[in-house]
């Protein structure tokens, strides 16, 4: 069965015609995201909540792309007419991150940027806020970051139990002590 | 004369906060002209950590994500991940699905009666209510095999089949909680303490509930009418019948009384998933967990949990793990900047009243 | 008969027999382990039949209750809370987290091992433990109350040192400040 | 020389037996309430376990001389009320006399309130927030139950010309009559007053623990609390031994004086168990409305 999109094709209409240098693609049912450069994602925000009646903002999360060196941050919008989630991601360079601040326009973004910046050191200039959200005294990499590796971080800093360092099959010791053999389709999922 | 300010800090260490997180509050007298949350003291990294498992091995940190009430992680990823991959459900398991989730949120209600009772000094309340929700979790107990974490809900469907007798069950523990729910209502709603406590504290009106972004319950309070179960229906809501519970008011009496109305839909509506069990699977066969991989893209997969929208957003780069979760829970609005903004001009004796209203609960804040 | 060897026998034995039958136990619900405490507090299980209870303040606190993982923030609360709490004191860790770090082995923001920071008398397994396994662990505690050996407050006065090392590598950036007892 | 030591082991006495009936009353109290809320609850003697196990806890916390004086203060107040409250009416035990030959109304009123303050200056002094605001919740909401109380004595002294709970005692016996019949007025000013001295729900928002930890005694543990808490029972059997001597006809014997004050006793507690807590102008709100018309109604039915 086809699914048609008659209330995703008109609001195609109504950005294509609103903007011009964004990408707009149907993803599916409910669900359209729209590609745009950093600088548009604050008019693209505004005319959907004015004008379409997006006026629910769901989401702002960042997703770290170390391999394209770019940061995409996706605003994720609702409209309790169409119930379509609006998709608006738009990338940014990695090496000297900043945004814009868009907490004018909903206020809970507040607290989704606070998040942002400590989790991945991006700036939004001109966005008042503390500083200290979640973590407390860190120094490290911003610990979101693909560059963190949090497991070298834990051996550097937390003891271990003695006995679980060497991370090892177990099932093996506990089927001696037992006496019971270890079914088949257990030792498919061995770890080696 | 100038009043003088005290400083209080409510938590982490404080009886009246409702998890493991702090306000730090400026009073004047009893009057409270500045209020600041700290959060974080509940930090996991789960984000990071589902990002180094495998597609399969994130279940069993996202039912953590919100203690009180596991299941609508669980729910909100896999809506997700099917959206990602174009799996589809078995209608059976969409409707234990359902089941399931209006377990969960009937357990949640309870503990919100023990929380907005307690919080006001009424204790009984929350210790039948505590007391009776344990006949809810064993429930789960039998279904799913562990009492507040599940694991139950996977992608494409649910961890297993329901067992023998346990429809009788469950309709025997809804008629139990349905006549006990009455005794609550009864030293709650009609105490002329509770109702004088409750009517208008922790005001939200219409206009700052569509500019914080609140959902849920108190949303609904404010005389919104909206709920992921009817916008953008999921799993069997579609065929189930029920109504959103919408009061006037915006303050804690009408949040109580939103919640007193959707405990008894809910129990409705389990009784209506018994009755309409489709017969046939209940899991779409998955590959091998371990060599799972899921399509590049992503989606936003969202769920009602008892405090309002629980949603995920899940990014996929085409291997078998998560490139990116995302977790946003309903306190993630409730109980960050909209606390410090109505806290101020409340009195302190309200403060934990009106965070059980609001039903901030930390560990979904920080994750 | 009546020396002075028995009598300090018996006022130990009095002693004794109040601290394990009634355990104020301080309300800080330190991770999701908490909560199973209202349901360990209410009909079901009730544990106030034990002599177990709330306390709201360390001063009035004899027993701490790790529930579950503690964030590195949350420990400098903990440790705070530790040396507020007035002699004798015992700590309950609760939970396969404060065991061995459970499903959060690889966490950057979580302590793996609980005693290297506190000393821990009874730990309670279990991810989350259920009201039966926390009842338990009560038990045990008193049992070891009544025996003498629940001692984990002098254990961190002798080692103050070590525990002072230990905590320092997690909590950089934070003044210990002097434990007087 | 005799006097001195009989009266000497007289007061001990009343003491101790002060001391266990709050103590038990107490542990029937937290009984009572697990039974209300579908559990077994702890033993009956479980205050004294919990009592015996705070004196033996260390206490290393030092805020200055008044936080060692607040604890004290409260039971000495609680003790000379005790002094001057007869235990058993006529020709009971004479063990229990003490002091109550003077027993007099006006000056027992005053005493009740100077443990609060006593207990207000020791927790002002530990500098915890919390026990500053619950002090000034307490002092608050005295305010408020004072005033009836106080009216409802006066009602009392007016209409039997004595200030003293001998004499009203012994009205009682020769009329033969309680005087919660002879004022009934009087009697439910003074019962609603009672429901606030005992700080139990809904009045207990000086210790809420859901907003001010525990109120005043935030930063008393161990043999402070443990005195706190002697102090408490001794007064709850004070309180009640005072009603039951001004509106019940007092008690012949023991036995009686139990089953009376007891039942007295069960009205705050089983008031609060099934009672949310008001907030502190609520309670004055409360306090100023019926109990003052009581009181107000008391003294006009004192005056005609």
């Amino acid at each position: 069965m086809k699914t048609s999109f008659i209330k995703e094709e008109l609001l195609f209409q109504q950005l294509a015609t609103a903007f011009e240098n964004v990408v707009i693609e149907i993803v599916r049912k409910e669900t359209v995201f729209v590609y745009a450069s950093k600088e548009f994602v604050l008019p693209i925000l505004l005319y959907a909540k004015e004008k379409l009646g997006y006026n629910s903002f769901s989401h702002l999360s960042c997703v770290d792309w170390i391999e394209n060196d770019e940061f995409e941050l996706v605003y994720i919008i609702w409209s309790p007419e169409t119930k379509i989630n609006l998709f608006v991601k738009t990338r940014i360079d990695r090496q000297n991150p900043t945004m814009e601040n868009t907490d004018m326009i909903w206020r809970q973004i507040n607290t989704y940027q606070r998040e942002i910046r400590e989790m991945f050191g991006i700036e939004f200039p001109g966005f008042v806020g503390e500083k200290e959200f979640i973590l407390e005294d860190w120094e490290d990499v911003p610990p979101m970051r693909r560059d963190f590796d949090t497991l070298e971080y834990v051996n550097d800093t937390f003891f271990e139990r003695e006995g679980r360092e060497d991370k090892q099959d177990v099932r093996e010791r506990i089927a001696k002590r037992s006496g019971e053999e270890i079914p088949d389709f257990a030792k498919k999922y061995s770890r080696e | 004369m100038r009043e003088k300010s005290t400083t209080i800090y409510l938590g982490p260490q404080h009886p009246g906060i409702t998890g493991n997180m702090m306000v730090k509050l400026q009073l004047e007298g009893d009057t409270i002209v500045k209020a600041q949350t700290h959060v974080g003291y509940l930090h996991r990294a789960f984000e990071k950590l589902i990002e180094r498992r495998n597609w399969m091995q994130t279940t069993t940190i996202l039912c953590r994500f919100c203690v009180p009430e596991p299941d609508p992680p669980e729910a909100a990823f896999a809506l997700a991940v099917e959206q990602i991959e174009g799996r589809e459900v078995p209608e059976r398991g969409k409707y234990l699905r359902s089941l399931v989730l209006e377990l969960a949120r009937i357990q949640s209600f309870l503990l919100w009666y023990a929380g907005q009772s307690g919080s006001a000094g009424l204790y009984t309340v929350g210790q039948w209510s505590v007391g009776d929700r344990n006949y809810v979790l064993d429930l789960f107990e039998e279904l799913t095999g562990g009492r507040i974490y599940h694991m139950y809900i996977w992608p494409g469907g649910v961890r297993r089949d329901i067992p023998v007798g346990f429809k009788d069950k469950v309709l025997r523990t809804m008629d139990y909680i349905e006549k006990r729910i009455d005794d609550y209502d009864r030293m709650i709603f009609d105490s002329a303490i509770f109702q004088k406590r409750a009517q208008g504290v922790g005001i939200i009106n219409k206009e700052k509930a569509i500019e914080w972004g609140v959902v849920g319950a108190p949303l609904r309070g404010c005389g919104i009418a909206h709920d992921v179960r009817k916008d953008n229906p999921y799993d069997a809501y579609d065929k189930l019948d029920f109504q959103m519970g919408v009061f006037e008011g915006g303050d804690v009496w009408a949040r109580a009384k939103v919640r007193q109305f959707e405990i008894r839909q809910s129990i409705s509506m389990v009784r209506q998933i018994i009755q309409n069990l489709p017969a046939g699977d209940f899991l779409n066969k998955m590959p091998n967990p371990m060599k799972w991989t899921i399509p590049a893209g992503s989606a936003y997969g969202k769920v009602e949990s008892v405090r309002g929208e629980f949603g995920f957003h899940v990014v996929s780069d085409g291997s078998d793990k998560p490139r990116r979760v995302h977790a946003r829970g309903p306190a993630y609005v409730h109980g960050v900047s909209l606390l410090e903004d109505i806290l101020v001009g409340e009195n302190l004796a309200d403060v934990s009243f009106i965070m059980n209203s609001l039903g901030v609960c930390p560990p979904e804040i920080e994750r | 008969m009546y020396n002075d060897n028995n009598a300090q026998t018996i006022v130990e034995y009095i002693k004794n027999f109040t601290r394990k039958n009634s355990l104020f136990m301080l309300a800080y619900g330190t991770g999701c382990g908490a909560i199973e405490l209202p349901a360990t507090l209410t009909s079901r299980y009730d544990a106030e039949r034990l002599g177990v209870r709330g306390a709201a303040t360390p001063r009035q606190a004899d027993l701490l209750l790790i529930t579950g993982y503690l964030s590195t923030k949350t420990l400098k609360r903990v440790i705070r809370v530790y040396e507020q709490m007035q002699d004798p004191k015992y700590v309950i860790g609760f939970g396969s987290c404060t065991i061995n770090g459970g499903m959060y082995w690889d966490s950057y923001n979580t302590i793996k091992l609980l005693d290297k920071y506190i000393p821990v008398d009874v730990y309670i397994n279990g991810c989350m433990p259920r009201p039966e396994s926390v009842i338990a662990g009560f038990k045990e505690l008193q049992r070891l109350i009544a025996e003498g050996k629940a001692d984990g407050a002098t254990k961190y006065k002798e080692n103050l040192d070590w525990y002072r090392e230990n905590q320092k590598k997690v909590l950089k950036n934070w003044p210990l400040v002097e434990y007087n007892w | 020389m005799n006097t001195i030591l009989f009266q000497l082991s007289g007061a001990l006495a009343t003491i101790l037996l002060a001391f266990t009936v709050g103590m038990f009353y107490g542990g029937i109290r937290r009984k009572i309430i697990a039974r209300i809320q579908n559990r077994v609850g702890p033993p009956i003697y479980q205050n004294f376990l919990d009592v015996i196990k705070l004196y033996s806890k260390d206490t290393s916390i030092h805020h200055g001389a008044m936080q060692h004086m607040g604890p004290v203060f409260a039971i000495t107040a609680s003790i000379t009320s005790l002094m001057f409250i007869p235990v058993l009416n006529g020709d009971g035990w004479f063990w229990f006399k003490n002091l109550n030959f003077s027993g007099d109304l006006i000056f027992l009123v005053y005493m009740m309130v100077f443990g609060s303050l006593g207990m207000a200056l020791g927790a002002g002094q530990t500098g915890n927030p919390n026990s500053a605001i619950g002090v000034t919740r307490g002092l608050s909401q005295m305010v408020g139950y004072e005033i009836p109380f106080v009216m409802s004595m006066v009602a009392l002294m007016a209409q039997f010309h004595t200030t003293s709970i001998t004499g009203l005692m012994n009205i009682q016996m020769q009329e033969n009559t309680w005087l919660m019949f002879s004022n009934p007025f009087a009697f439910i000013a003074a019962v609603l007053a009672m429901l606030g001295m005992f700080h139990y729900s809904p009045f207990d928002i000086v210790h809420a623990p859901a907003e001010v930890a525990s109120g005043p005694v935030s930063e008393f543990g161990g043999k402070y609390l443990g005195l706190m808490m002697s102090s408490g029972s001794i007064f709850a059997f004070v309180k009640l031994t005072l009603f039951v001597d001004v509106f019940m006809g007092g008690a012949a014997n023991l036995i009686e004086l139990v089953i009376k004050t007891f039942a007295l006793y069960l009205i705050p507690v089983l008031y609060g168990v099934v009672s949310p807590r008001y907030r502190t102008e609520q309670a004055i709100t409360y306090f100023w409305k019926w109990p003052l018309f009581f009181g107000i109604l008391a003294i006009l039915w004192a005056s005609f």
